[in-house]
């Protein structure tokens, strides 16, 4: 594809923004070349882009198991590493060894999550990139990118829908 | 460490506590001597255990001491020693914290700010000795220097009768408060009287089916506690014949009346009494299986049951109960003891209750009573004879009187020990130069001008003859366990010295270079004798032997059978007790006990002994006052709140202990504590001394201290102390709950 | 989003429910940077008086810690703990922290589950609280230790004796359980709070704007960033609940697995969870009354939100006496000798003012809080959720004290009494949470304004007769 | 490889009978015991406190009333149970079963928690609520076998286990095993009626394991089954 155009335009409202991609789309410009920046989170489908898919519940999975056999190592094998015999207990019991198993596990699932997510979404990244401040303050920011060839067009769309701002998305430190 | 040493038996061996880690600062400051010129006997790091005797009280036990690179590190009884049979009490136990006290004296020293003004500074001992000899020298008059002393290893008091009576001057006056207590003075009368001879009878509990014990706290620390315990022991599960029977008679349910099966709160003074009318039943009823009481009659000729019942409060079926069971029993035993003597009355007393022995036959046979053989030596035998209160008054006059110019003052302490009454306090200031040979500072120290500070026991040289005795002769050996820790310097040597110096009939009398030649000479004569457990071929190994075994006494039991002197042929006196003080102004008659621990307040500069809990009360540390229930209700007073004490001598605030085991008509105080002096931990506990309320009176028969014929009146004060019990008062002494 | 202009006629007819009214459609015609605003202004404003606060809790913290210093110095002897009372004041207010620290959870996790959409505004001021119980909590194994200066020894790490804590402890049970919980309620807290840290970030310069730009780890809000949030935060709330059950079943376990009397008991780990909640709930109300007031926040904490925790209060309530009485029945009845002992003494023994306090301080709000009156009036909820708390700390004490100083041989009892010290360190953790709070509010915005702005989304206000009528749409 | 608490019937299980028909309540074994093992004396305002660290103190409990009162003695120390409360509650092992049946106490593996404290039933521990002081020279006595402990660390009756690793050691070196009797922890050794007797009791033909077969032979709180190593002895009844 030859020389590409990238464009930012804000919206006051919802529904010319849902409208606006629907038409964006009709000309060919698909939802990665799109993003929606919002400052607050619309349910899927509002503005009529797909879901796309996660690999947080897996990351999850694997810390959970994780969790689940350290705590077997602590509470199962190291009785044994030291052998100390306490009141008449077994070095193991199910009762501790239960507990200590699930608290481990809950922590690694935790944490994994957060580790998880943080990973999914490339956090931390300071560095600069396409964006608005009015964004918080209510607007709907989306970010184009289409082949220059389309730009009048791209722009009549946006115009169309009371997009404001229309320009090069500055990129700015974050 | 080998590399068989694993880990894990690391920690094995850490639970046998010997790793240095989680040692407190405390501890590593011990120092750890280098053994450049080691002491003999004594390798590094390996234990030695030497014999000795305990002299915490005057029962003579033996004792091992176990010594880590020449410092004592434990006290055990001697097992082989038949007195006391390996065992020892908490006190013998606790003799270390002599030795190691941290208030004793480290040298002689003069009082510089003159007397009373705990000022000292240290002599050069050749000083000390030298102004002793000038002060002795330049008396007027040998009458005007006294002696008094505490019951004191038998050789010392050799050695200063010898030395005294070579200067002229009388014999020293033996009192202290623990004999007292214990009645030793008026027991030694009772077996001159009864039997003859002044030995100490030995009633032989172990072997004995009943035992009645007429206020003789027998297990704490009446005469020799451990082996009347040992008894115990055996008389109680040891004996095929089965499970002996004891009956305490006394006011007080002491620590020995709870090991009793059966206590009998007798009224004070009326024990004998109760003996009496036990006796009248016995002969009258012809009980027992002895036959014929004829020979008897006479003695309770004119004794009334009822009478002696309504006397001592205890009902006449009791009585008659008593007397079945102690009449019926093969082996039986009654000991009369020293809260008897403690009467005005006491001697009375003490005579009916040794005459039931008499009359159930029990005199010279297994388990009743018999007299210890001595030791088959003339020199050995002589040891000291505990003097009357009224020589000790005499003293006391003489002082007031300016007669006496020197005092010298030996392992008592008649400042704490002396009821305040008598006026030892104000008669010692009349004296111009007093000498004490106390190892610590204690209240009489404070008055004396020079203190030559003698070794603790731990540290001299003695031995002494256990009086009362056991099955056979035997002799305790005292040598030192471990070197002098301080320039202090045995008595015994100190009299050898100075006889030295004043030359002439002293140094005749005494002419030993020092005192361990002195006490070889005296041991050696029982060198051959056959009767020995142990012999040696030659003196010298006779003294080795004799310091290792801890003494010397027969292999086999040598009993003898005391003869009863006609005292049996007269009616058996019956003496009313009389009391100090006004019954409507002093409703109460004051029971002033000596504590497990402290006895008669020797022990109260030893922390193990002041953190001993009481074995009734369970208090550690305090002093309180105990109260029959009914009795403080009357008052109004409660656990711990402080009542004022009042006698017509002197008063006492103490925090109150509701006991169940009194009479309502008695308070008991223990005694012991209320130290103004002897070193911080028995400074440490407030309080005052019990012997200030005490009446000065004694049992004109005996002419000892009637320390338990006192009244005393209480009156709350509103305020409270909590004493350091080991018990939850709000347990209410049950043993499970519900 | 719809903004349906209010009209006039039911304001007239209906002046009692205008302050609702006016409130809602405030929020409702409200633009988002006003919202932003709304919640910002507010922590810029550090007048005198917080200042003087901060100050007067750093004091009482600081000297708190002279007390720890002075305790690990001389020793334990310190404390007024002794034989048989080998546990006191400490392990009481551990107790406490542990249950405050249960109402976070309770509200953010187990609400948004069930989608219950008041939570919205308070969730982030119970997270806080639940983060920084636990960390005061934390605090008390640490205290309690008689050589606090090896407690890495509980840490299971290969050492060179090769021993490893020992897992049958209940103590280790706690240690770990409370870290993960305090880990967990941290990061809950935190991921939440990201897109706000990025608003904020856009409102600010000078320190807050580099603090907030670091804390927002670059979110721009786009549709993706969104939607992992919330994947992650469902996830979250999913595996924190049984965390925190467990957390406060552990500590009870602390107790029920001796055999001590009235301790060794199966109940304990429910009551002491509801007991937990119970606290938990009244604290945070307590709390958000509190900074309601001081940051003016009335728009968005309005009597609405109280009105529904007091009922989840209520109801804890309820269930707290419930399990109360199921586990005291049991006990009256068996009529075990010491347990009857124990109940003696609390029900007419000495421990009695204690327990009458407690019953009282547990049961009487239960009562009051049925009344909307009391639920909605912020003085009254405030006044009666700190007297549930009073009965809470004193319930602890009972259940830790008052069992120690009663064994099965009456003559081991003991009595106890605090000392300068325990108390000192106890004040020390209540300050201490203040303060934590007290900064938090003015660093982090109080109210989840992203979250209310979501709410938002789904208001809209129905006619119905002569009522305007809020109603919320069901998306996702 | 330790032997499991749970089949302590064979190997060594060291006990402690007390008779308490022959204990006099004489407190001997107290200061026996402080002088054996280096226990800090603590003071009168602590001790009142309860902050005393006797390993035995001497249980008196009042029965009846005035005049027929009778007071009772029990000697109460670790009673070294088999299933011990104390033991899986410490959470660094600082308190474990050893292979002898001894509840052992590792003072240095000690942090301070309590724990155990509490859920001993006898509360026989006792901890060390501050620094042990030994005034010059007091320090002589300790006995160099035992560690001195000190603040913040529990401690309790080892039942003298300096004393036992002693003779078996020697015993050892002699080729020999401790015979009867020759093992005497401090307070065995100095009872003055000798109510105290220590030995094996999984050796049938031991003086303590005969005893603890007697009629007169009981344990303490037997309902909470802790299998303690100390029988006690019931003090027999006649009535004259």
């Amino acid at each position: 594809m030859d020389k590409t155009n990238n464009l930012i335009a804000l919206f006051h409202e919802s529904t010319d923004t849902a409208e606006a991609i629907d038409e964006l789309h009709t000309l060919g410009i698909d939802d990665e070349k799109m993003v929606v920046i919002t400052g607050v989170p619309y349910p899927h489908g509002a503005l009529g882009r797909q879901v796309e898919w996660l690999t947080l519940p897996y990351i999850v999975a694997v810390g959970a198991l994780a969790g689940f056999l350290f705590g077997l190592f602590l509470a199962v094998i190291t009785p044994h590493l030291y052998r100390l015999d306490i009141g008449g207990h077994p070095p193991v019991g199910f009762p501790p060894a239960a507990i200590i198993i699930f608290v481990f596990t809950m922590m690694a699932t935790i944490v994994s999550t957060f580790l998880g997510v943080l990973w999914e979404m490339n956090f931390p990244r300071f560095g600069p990139a396409p964006y608005h401040k009015l964004v918080t303050a209510g607007h709907l920011a989306v970010l184009l990118e289409y082949p220059a060839t389309l730009d009048s067009q791209v722009r009549q769309v946006l115009e169309s829908h009371k997009a404001h701002h229309i320009g090069e998305p500055e990129r700015m430190a974050l | 460490m080998s590399k068989k040493l694993t880990r894990r038996d690391f920690i094995k061996i850490a639970a046998g506590a010997t790793a240095a880690t989680g040692l407190a600062p405390v501890a590593r400051r011990i120092v750890i001597e280098p053994f450049v010129q080691p002491p003999e006997e004594t390798l590094p790091g390996q234990a030695t255990w030497y014999a000795s005797t305990c002299r915490q009280c005057p029962a003579g036990c033996g004792i091992v001491v176990r010594t880590i690179n020449g410092r004592a590190k434990k006290i055990e009884g001697n097992p082989l020693h038949p007195l006391n049979q390996g065992k020892l009490c908490a006190r013998g136990q606790a003799g270390l914290q002599v030795l190691y006290n941290p208030d004793r004296l480290r040298n002689a020293v003069r009082q510089s700010g003159g007397r009373g003004s705990r000022e000292y500074e240290p002599l050069y001992w050749s000083e000390a000795l030298d102004l002793l000899a000038e002060k002795v020298s330049s008396l007027g008059h040998p009458d005007r220097m006294a002696f008094l002393g505490g019951l004191m290893p038998d050789h010392l008091y050799q050695l200063t009768n010898s030395l005294l009576t070579a200067l002229g001057t009388a014999p020293p006056i033996i009192y202290d408060l623990q004999c007292t207590l214990e009645g030793r003075r008026p027991a030694t009368q009772l077996s001159q009287t009864f039997f003859g001879t002044a030995d100490l009878p030995v009633y032989d509990i172990a072997m004995s089916d009943v035992v009645f014990s007429f206020g003789a706290n027998l297990f704490e620390t009446w005469m020799s506690p451990v082996a009347q315990s040992v008894a115990l022991g055996s008389m109680r599960q040891g004996k095929l014949s089965g499970r002996g029977l004891i009956v305490q008679f006394e006011p007080r349910l002491s620590a020995t009346g709870a090991s009793a099966d059966e206590w009998i709160p007798v009224r004070p003074g009326a024990e004998g009494y109760v003996a009496l009318a036990i006796g009248r039943i016995i002969v009258e009823e012809r009980l027992g299986h002895v036959g014929s009481h004829r020979d008897n009659a006479v003695l309770y000729q004119n004794v009334d049951v009822r009478e002696m019942s309504a006397a001592s409060e205890v009902s006449v079926d009791t009585l008659r109960r008593l007397a079945q069971a102690f009449a019926d029993a093969d082996r039986a035993v009654a000991i009369p003891g020293g809260y008897l003597s403690g009467q005005h009355n006491g001697f009375a007393s003490m005579l009916a209750v040794q005459a039931l022995n008499r009359i159930v036959a029990q005199i010279g046979r297994q388990g009743g009573v018999f007299l210890s053989t001595p030791a088959p030596t003339v020199a050995l035998r002589s040891k000291p004879e505990v003097n009357t209160l009224s020589d000790v008054r005499n003293l006391i006059k003489r002082m007031n009187a300016g007669e006496v110019d020197l005092l010298l003052i030996h392992g008592t302490n008649p400042l704490y020990e002396l009821p305040a009454a008598l006026g030892f306090a104000e008669a010692i200031k009349h004296v111009p130069y007093v000498v004490s040979f106390s190892p610590f500072v204690d209240e009489t120290a404070v008055w004396a001008d020079l203190i030559l500070s003698d070794h603790t026991y731990l540290e001299s040289w003695g031995y002494q003859v256990p009086s009362p005795g056991t099955d056979r002769p035997v002799i305790s050996s005292q040598q030192p366990v471990v070197n002098p820790l301080y320039d202090t310097r045995s008595t015994a040597q100190v009299l050898i010295e100075l006889a030295a110096r004043l030359g002439g009939r002293a140094v005749e009398a005494i002419p030993w270079a020092d005192e361990e030649s002195y006490l070889q000479e005296l041991v050696t004569e029982l060198y051959g004798s056959s009767l020995g457990a142990f012999d040696a071929r030659t003196p010298p190994g006779f003294w080795t032997l004799w310091r290792q075994y801890g003494g010397w006494w027969s292999e086999k039991e040598i009993r003898q059978e005391p003869e009863t002197t006609d005292i049996v042929q007269k009616p058996l006196p019956m003496v009313d007790p009389q009391f100090d003080g006004d019954p409507e102004e002093y409703p109460f008659h004051l029971y002033p006990y000596s504590s497990v621990a402290l006895t008669d307040g020797r022990g109260a500069n030893q922390p193990w002994l002041q953190e001993t809990p009481d074995p009734m009360t369970t208090v550690q540390w305090g002093i309180w006052v105990e109260l029959n229930p009914q009795t403080a209700e009357e008052l109004g007073v409660e656990d711990d709140d402080i009542v004022l004490v009042e006698s017509p001598y002197g008063t006492l605030e103490v925090s109150v202990f509701v006991y169940p085991g009194i009479r309502p008509d008695v308070v008991a105080i223990p005694i012991g504590q209320g130290h103004q002096d002897y070193g911080r931990f028995a400074q440490a506990v407030t309080g005052s001394n019990p012997l200030a309320l005490l009446a000065p009176i004694t049992d004109p028969d005996t002419e000892s201290l009637a320390w338990g014929a006192t009244r005393v009146r209480l009156s709350p004060t509103g305020r409270k102390k909590k004493l350091a019990r080991l018990e939850s008062i709000d347990g209410q002494g049950r043993e499970s709950i519900g | 989003m719809s903004e349906v202009q209010p009209t006039q006629p039911e304001q007239d007819n209906h002046p009692d429910q205008m302050p609702e009214f006016e409130e809602r459609l405030l929020l409702a015609e409200r633009k988002d940077w006003e919202i932003n605003e709304a919640v910002l202004q507010p922590m810029f404003k550090t007048g005198r008086g917080f200042w003087i606060l901060v100050a007067i809790l750093s004091a009482i913290v600081l000297w708190g810690f002279y007390a720890w210093g002075y305790l690990i110095y001389w020793g334990m002897g310190t404390a007024g703990i002794n034989r048989p009372v080998y546990w006191g004041l400490f392990i009481t207010t551990f107790v406490f922290w542990v249950g405050i620290s249960h109402a976070g959870t309770m509200i953010s996790a187990v609400l948004r589950l069930l989608k219950a959409d008041w939570r919205r505004p308070i969730t982030r001021g119970a997270e806080a609280m639940t983060a920084f119980a636990l960390m005061m909590a934390g605090l008390y194994p640490l205290i309690h230790l008689g050589r606090v200066w090896k407690f890495y020894w509980m840490i299971p790490y290969p050492n060179n004796r090769f021993m490893w804590p020992n897992f049958q402890s209940p103590l280790m049970w706690d240690m770990v359980a409370i870290f993960t919980y305090l880990i967990g309620s941290s990061l809950y807290l935190y991921l939440a709070l990201i897109p706000d840290m990025a608003m904020a970030r856009d409102y600010t310069e000078g320190w807050r704007y580099k603090l907030y730009r670091v804390l927002a780890l670059g979110w721009r809000g786009t549709e993706a960033e969104w939607h992992k949030l919330h994947r992650a935060l469902g996830i979250f709330s999913v595996a924190i609940i049984p965390i925190f059950l467990s957390v406060h079943s552990i500590v009870s376990w602390d107790f029920a697995v001796t055999i001590q009397p009235r301790w060794h008991s199966t109940i304990f780990a429910p009551y002491f969870v509801i007991g937990a909640v119970y606290s938990g709930l009244s604290a945070l109300a307590s709390i958000l009354i509190i900074v309601r007031r001081s940051m003016r926040l009335q728009e968005f904490l309005r009597s609405e939100h109280f009105d529904s925790l007091g009922k989840l209060v209520m109801v804890a309530g309820m269930a707290w006496v419930y399990f109360w009485f199921a586990g005291f029945i049991v006990e009256w009845y068996g009529n075990e000798p010491i347990v009857r002992e124990l109940i003696h003494e609390e029900v007419s023994g000495p421990l009695a003012p204690f327990f009458y306090l407690q019953m009282g301080a547990n049961i009487i709000p239960i009562i009051l809080l049925v009344f909307k009156r009391v639920r909605t009036t912020p003085v009254l909820l405030l006044g009666t959720t700190l007297l549930v708390n009073v009965g809470m700390f004193t319930e602890r004490a009972l259940i830790v004290i008052g069992s120690l100083q009663r064994n099965d041989l009456p003559f081991n009892w003991g009595t106890y009494r605090p000392s300068w010290v325990e108390i000192s360190i106890v004040a020390m953790t209540f300050a201490g949470f203040a303060l934590l709070y007290t900064l938090f509010s003015r660093i982090i915005p109080f109210v989840p304004v992203w979250e209310i702005k979501e709410g938002r989304l789904r208001y809209t206000l129905r006619r119905i007769g002569r009522l305007l009528v809020p109603t919320a749409a069901e998306i996702e | 490889m330790a032997k499991d608490a749970n089949q302590s019937d064979e190997g060594i299980r060291w006990a402690l009978v007390v008779d308490l028909d022959r204990c006099t309540g004489c407190q001997a074994c107290v200061v026996a015991c402080h002088a054996e093992n280096n226990l800090q004396i603590v003071g009168e305002k602590e001790a009142a406190y309860g902050r005393w660290t006797h390993w035995i103190i001497i249980h008196r409990y009042w029965e009846g009333e005035y005049p027929n009162v009778k007071a009772r003695f029990m000697p109460i120390m670790c009673q070294q149970c088999s299933e011990a409360p104390c033991e899986p509650v410490c959470p660094v092992f600082a308190t474990y079963h050893n292979e002898e049946g001894l509840n052992a106490q590792i003072y240095n593996r000690c942090i301070g928690t309590r724990f155990c404290g509490s859920a001993c039933p006898y509360k026989a521990r006792v901890y060390n609520w501050f620094r042990p002081e030994f005034p010059e020279p007091l320090t002589e006595q300790l006995n160099p076998d035992v560690s001195v402990r000190t603040r913040g660390i529990m401690e309790k009756c080892t039942f003298c286990i300096q004393r036992i690793r002693r003779v078996e050691i020697d015993a050892q070196a002699e080729g020999r095993s401790p015979t009867d009797g020759e093992i005497q922890p401090a307070c065995v050794q100095t009872c003055p009626t000798s109510a105290l007797i220590f030995g094996d009791l999984n050796d049938p033909n031991s003086h303590v394991s005969q005893l603890a077969h007697s009629r007169r032979s009981f344990r303490l709180l037997p309902e909470l089954g802790t299998d303690p190593g100390v029988i006690y002895l019931k003090g027999g009844e006649v009535n004259v």
